[in-house]
């Protein structure tokens, strides 16, 4: 017998290894469930999956009373919209902000305890400022979102910057570059596949957020609808919508992945295949 | 200024503010004294009223304690433009296991904090001869109160409907008081900055009309009221069913001129007296106030309470007895 | 003829840590410096000092008679050991940078003819080091050898008055080493070079350079390591090198190195 | 003129800079408060310098009614105590699973892919079971936060063990090391000052799943305190509270950093000095 | 006398590329094998095929006599380029570590006299090596020639029959290499071991082996470089190696480098 740390399943056990802790909380699940359900059939908190399966064939057929669209589509596209515009405009400030003071020592020297501070900010506890000066609109929302993620993406595209080799930007300056070309040429593009994996870092502090601010002031969104429904215990609501923010939340991990493979091999070359 | 923006948040008694604004009926009357009115919803109830009293709104809906205890001791001179109606049952204090309220002595209980809970709280704690050091106050969100209860810790809560009937539906649970007995002190009104109001009165006869426009049509049981509450079940996560027992719990106030009596009743001006040294004693006035009766309240005959060279927060029945007389 | 370079009692300290003292030295246009000596013995301090990426912290030094300009400009080129190459660049890419930098103060980049006559320049640098092959690929994806050519070349498509190399071939393997070897002394004839060549290796500094420095302390305190610096101990025009001079200087015990004193030696 | 890139800021001036933000900050909203305040002297939103020191004062002087402690120092001890159980749970976690599925294939491969699963799982979106499982009392604020880093660090150790250089498993096993040994003597040791990082990385998310679970069901602590003062808008008192909540949050990531350094020298040995 | 190492017609494959192709080889005890070969050719997948890491796709290999454990053991020590100590551990820690382990299965950790006999032992093999005045110092306060030293003690004290080496040489200076060279030579004789070492310079190989193997591709298809693999192309009794073989390994154009076919050459 080969000792434990080198022992490596083959394909097919792979599979069946990675399927079994799934089945098992299904199976738990179910169990629980059932126990619930056989003591008081009125039991919200676990509903059987026939009663998932239902609510989720209702919420993805039935229209919404406000617009007359499909609910589980209108949540899904508002709270997209809100999380696209948050990670994108932090994105936007992460990179500015982040090459800004990893390059240039002097706004380092001026910015970059000022960064740290606000980082430690835990944002939950200045909520009532944030909607104070930003309203509760459609603004707050994304606000809540930037102020949630953006400190950790500059202070991490911050750390990238500082961590290009020193030789690239000393050759960049032998061959002329002025201190802008090399912020335009040597160090934005090759921070761009970093801000990418910064941003799939953050982005489930993003879905904590953005679920924060639909509770607060939305009236269509994800969120939103756990917070609307949580009141009269519908799991049978909340449960699909946690599968469905999970799924979401996977595919968009996957996407920027791939964007990121496509648009920059250089970057990805090196990396294990597995 | 021909732009206003009021804020409402999910409750038996505001949801009319939903439908008045989805169905149109806010912005005819906007129209009618050639104003607009926008009209949001804010899910979490307190942040609406801190937007308020920051200024980012022009009204909103809130009962008369938090009338008195956010804007008008923050400073906001404000008038209580609508008496929507007072809680009659829809809050309530509930056991677990227990059937009489004086059993509550030495629980736990999970409520609100310094919401009209509370308040209803030690009203109820008073009615038995016991008072607030008897048991422990848990503060709990009121979203998550119900899962709270179901995870079988709490054994008292005290909150309000739709929880109420969700808790009430759980085995071995009992109502030991409830807002009907202490009726007409938890009051949902529609609060209106007063400066605005008196600058623009287009804005409190827009917001009257379609007012009691959209309780005329919600209280007739024919199709167009069934299916005004069934929209209004609907957009607070219940259904037709749902939202009548809530309603059955609550006195709305249909007809302005009922309105207009209960604010120039005696009663009134006891249970804002009643609010205030509640809110004092728990220091919801401010740091700075020195008695109950630091932040004037106006009623509508000249009748005050508390200090009237500091008056933030006036009830004011103008307006509702203009919809009375049909002036509007 | 005025010097290229030339050293006026310089001196390097870090702090406490004297590295380079007393430095004195002058170099001709088109002379071919090689430098061994110790490991950190201040070899790679002397480039960054020639590069303008530090100042001396006494003395001297001037290009063409001129006072040295306090950063690194395009009439020095260098090439490291690792790093010397953009990843996120093709190889074209590499080579085109310079040229577009220095006619686009703002964009950086050339457009249409401009683009196209760079690119003409660039990629005859590359078949001159022979990667006319590999115009589109990244960095990642050469060898260790291609990789320091397209440094080269990337440099040399500036007109550098002066190349720096610091190890450029340290990690290569001795095969493709040697073709590195005909290849600078190539570009280093073909382009009228000044260059200054650190390397490990005492034998590549004989075969390659027209001048060798040696570096070491030039005097030693057992108890304070970091109070003497180093300074050029042998200073030899390559062809007077007979084998007298070589065994002193593969002989002579150093005293910087952490683990023994090494002396700069011979690969066995 | 030297480019941009290559200015370096003496010692005074980066002192200077670093602090001009703060002060431009405090400027800023000295002058905000007092505008405000000349409307409304009544005003509770931005209260003045004075009102908030009083504010601070009080609140580490006077005792609460309710257990005659001072409130700050209550509320401080509640939520320190939270946080350190919360956190202490989830590194215990992160560690023993962390390095098992990053040791040892066989685990890997059965639950690698269930934990980046859940991972992904919104918690605020499962709160109601988390209540059901973990009932409303100290257990389920610490089980919030427990919820909330754990995945987070158990895939950051995980990725930290698998770095690790296959040299050094194999030179352990070429020692005669079993599994076991090398999980004990190689991979353990090398990974604690790494758990450090990664408990650093997500204090940050530890505080803000500790506000939050303060929020919903509490009897004292910082966010507990933040969010019923919220009701009457006493921003005298919430300001004070985010400052404090900053600070400690400072001084915990200084600490640990400390500590690490400290504890883990060959670790450090290598990193820059500022 | 039974070969220490027999490799019977081993082929070793990744996917559709073999690497090593058709391998027979039988080493005697006490013997020192120095392997050559273009980067990529292999090298390193023989000696992992030796530490039982890999498995051979096909053909089979023996340890005196019996089929070679399939995963590392105590009976082979290895020393890589890099990573070959524990950085957690003291130097003392890092030789300790492997006297621990065996003696103490659980705990992997030895107390009073045990730990004491053991830490004798192990200071004696680092005064072996020369690192005795650095006892408590951690790796990464050493050079890199004091690491290799310790890699080595490391892997000596658990007396091991057969010692791979990976160019365990090749990141340090000419001059500590040297002696380095002395150092392995010694412990080689006296600890009456089989070595295998992998290196890149073939004067290293021609110096300390007592036996030379030149790895290279046997056939080499320009169109699919994948499918054939490297085997001995020369193994070499050394001493017998006159000039003309010399020149003959030597000028051989290899098949397997990335850059352009390089003969595993001389450093010249
Ligand atoms: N920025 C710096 N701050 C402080 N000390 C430095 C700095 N740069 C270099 N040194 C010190 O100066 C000395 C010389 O370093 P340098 O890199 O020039 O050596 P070197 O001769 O190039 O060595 P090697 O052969 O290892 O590359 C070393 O002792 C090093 O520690
Ligand atoms: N795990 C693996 N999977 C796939 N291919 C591999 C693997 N390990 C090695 N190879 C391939 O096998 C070939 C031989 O690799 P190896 O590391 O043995 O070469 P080497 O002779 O040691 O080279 P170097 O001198 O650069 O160290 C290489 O082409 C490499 O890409
Ligand atoms: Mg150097
Ligand atoms: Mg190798």
């Amino acid at each position: 017998m080969k000792r434990l740390i080198n022992q490596r399943p083959g394909r097919v056990s792979t599979a069946a290894l990675a399927l079994l802790p799934f089945v098992v909380l299904a199976l738990f699940y179910m169990f629980a469930s059932d126990a619930r359900l056989a003591e008081n059939p009125n039991d919200k908190l676990l509903p059987s999956f026939s009663t998932l399966a239902e609510s989720f064939v209702r919420l993805t057929t039935e229209p919404s009373q406000r617009t007359g669209e499909i609910l589980l589509w209108q949540d899904t596209e508002a709270s997209l919209r809100r999380l696209a515009q948050g990670v994108g405009i932090s994105a936007a400030i992460g990179l500015i902000v982040g090459v800004a003071l990893g390059a240039i020592p002097l706004i380092r020297s001026g910015f970059a305890p000022f960064v740290a501070v606000l980082s430690l900010i835990p944002p939950m506890a200045v909520l009532p400022v944030l909607f104070i000066v930003f309203g509760l609109g459609e603004v707050s929302k994304v606000v809540l979102i930037v102020v949630g993620i953006t400190p950790f993406i500059v202070r991490d595209l911050q750390q990238r910057v500082q961590e290009l080799p020193r030789e690239l930007i000393i050759k960049a300056q032998t061959l002329g570059a002025n201190s802008w070309q090399i912020v335009l040429r040597v160090i934005l593009p090759q921070v761009v596949p970093r801000l990418i994996d910064a941003v799939r870092l953050s982005l489930g502090t993003a879905w904590l957020f953005l679920i924060s601010a639909e509770a607060i002031a939305a009236t269509e969104g994800l969120g939103y609808r756990i917070f609307l429904v949580r009141r009269y215990l519908a799991m049978d609501v909340i449960l699909p919508y946690v599968v469905w923010i999970t799924l979401l939340a996977y595919l968009t991990d996957f996407l920027l992945k791939q964007t990121s493979r496509r648009a920059f091999p250089w970057y990805h070359t090196g990396e294990p295949g597995r | 200024k021909d732009q206003f923006r009021i804020a409402w948040s999910i409750y038996v008694g505001w949801m009319p503010w939903d439908y008045a604004a989805e169905s149109g009926i806010v912005k005819k009357w906007a129209d009618k004294y050639g104003i607009e009115i926008e009209v949001v919803q804010i899910n979490d109830y307190v942040e609406s009223i801190n937007q308020y009293t920051a200024g980012a709104f022009d009204g909103c809906v809130m009962t008369n304690m938090d009338a008195l205890t956010i804007p008008a001791a923050g400073g906001v001179d404000s008038t209580a433009l609508i008496i929507g109606d007072f809680s009659n049952g829809n809050d309530a204090v509930i056991l677990r296991d227990k059937t009489e309220l004086a059993e509550i002595a030495g629980q736990k209980v999970n409520l609100v904090e310094l919401s009209v809970s509370h308040y209803l709280l030690a009203r109820g704690l008073a009615s038995v001869g016991l008072s607030e050091r008897d048991v422990t106050v848990v503060n709990t969100s009121d979203a998550d109160m119900v899962s709270a209860f179901a995870s079988g810790g709490p054994t008292a809560v005290v909150t309000w409907n739709p929880l109420v009937s969700e808790i009430l539906a759980m085995p071995n649970t009992a109502k030991v008081f409830d807002s009907s007995q202490i009726p007409g002190e938890i009051i949902d009104l529609m609060v209106v900055n007063t400066e605005t109001l008196e600058a623009n009165p287009a804005l409190g006869k827009a917001l009257v009309g379609a007012w009691y426009e959209t309780l005329s049509i919600m209280s007739k049981d024919d199709e167009a009221g069934r299916a005004a509450r069934t929209a209004m079940g609907k957009a607070s996560g219940t259904d037709l069913a749902g939202y009548d027992a809530q309603l059955a719990s609550t006195k709305m106030f249909f007809e302005p001129a009922e309105a207009v009596a209960f604010a120039k009743s005696e009663q009134l001006p006891l249970t804002m007296e009643e609010v205030a040294s509640f809110s004092f004693d728990h220091g919801l006035l401010g740091e700075g106030a020195p008695n109950p009766g630091f932040i004037g309240v106006a009623f509508p005959g000249e009748r005050y309470f508390g200090d009237d060279g500091n008056l933030k927060l006036r009830f004011d029945s103008a307006y509702m007895q203009m919809a009375a007389d049909g002036a509007l | 003829m005025t010097p290229r370079i030339r050293f006026e009692n310089v001196w390097m300290t870090y702090g406490d840590q004297v590295v380079l003292e007393r430095l004195n030295l002058t170099v001709a246009p088109g002379e071919f410096c090689t430098i061994v000596g110790a490991s950190g013995c201040g070899k790679t301090t002397l480039l960054r000092l020639l590069l303008g990426e530090e100042t001396p912290s006494r003395g001297r030094i001037l290009l063409d008679g001129e006072p040295l300009p306090a950063e690194p400009g395009p009439d020095r080129g260098i090439v490291f050991q690792r790093y010397s190459v953009f990843p996120h660049l093709s190889v074209l890419g590499n080579v085109l940078l310079g040229l577009e930098l220095r006619a686009s103060p703002v964009t950086g980049r050339l457009l249409g003819a401009a683009r196209r006559n760079a690119q003409e320049e660039a990629v005859a640098m590359l078949e001159a080091v022979g990667l006319g092959q590999a115009l589109s690929k990244y960095p990642t994806q050469l060898s260790g050898g291609m990789q320091q050519r397209l440094a080269l070349a990337q440099s040399l498509v500036m007109h550098p008055r002066i190349l720096l190399l610091d190890e450029p071939f340290g990690a290569l393997d001795p095969g493709i080493r040697r073709d590195m070897h005909e290849l600078v002394l190539r570009l280093w004839r073909e382009n009228n070079l000044t260059v200054f060549m650190v390397t490990h290796d005492i034998r590549e500094g004989f075969y390659l350079g027209t001048r060798l420095l040696v570096f070491d302390k030039l005097r030693y305190d057992p108890d304070e390591p970091q109070a003497y610096g180093a300074g050029i101990t042998y200073d030899l025009p390559i062809g007077q090198a007979d084998s007298e001079t070589l065994a002193a200087v593969l002989g002579r015990p150093g005293a910087a190195a952490s683990d023994r004193p090494p002396a700069p030696g011979l690969q066995r």
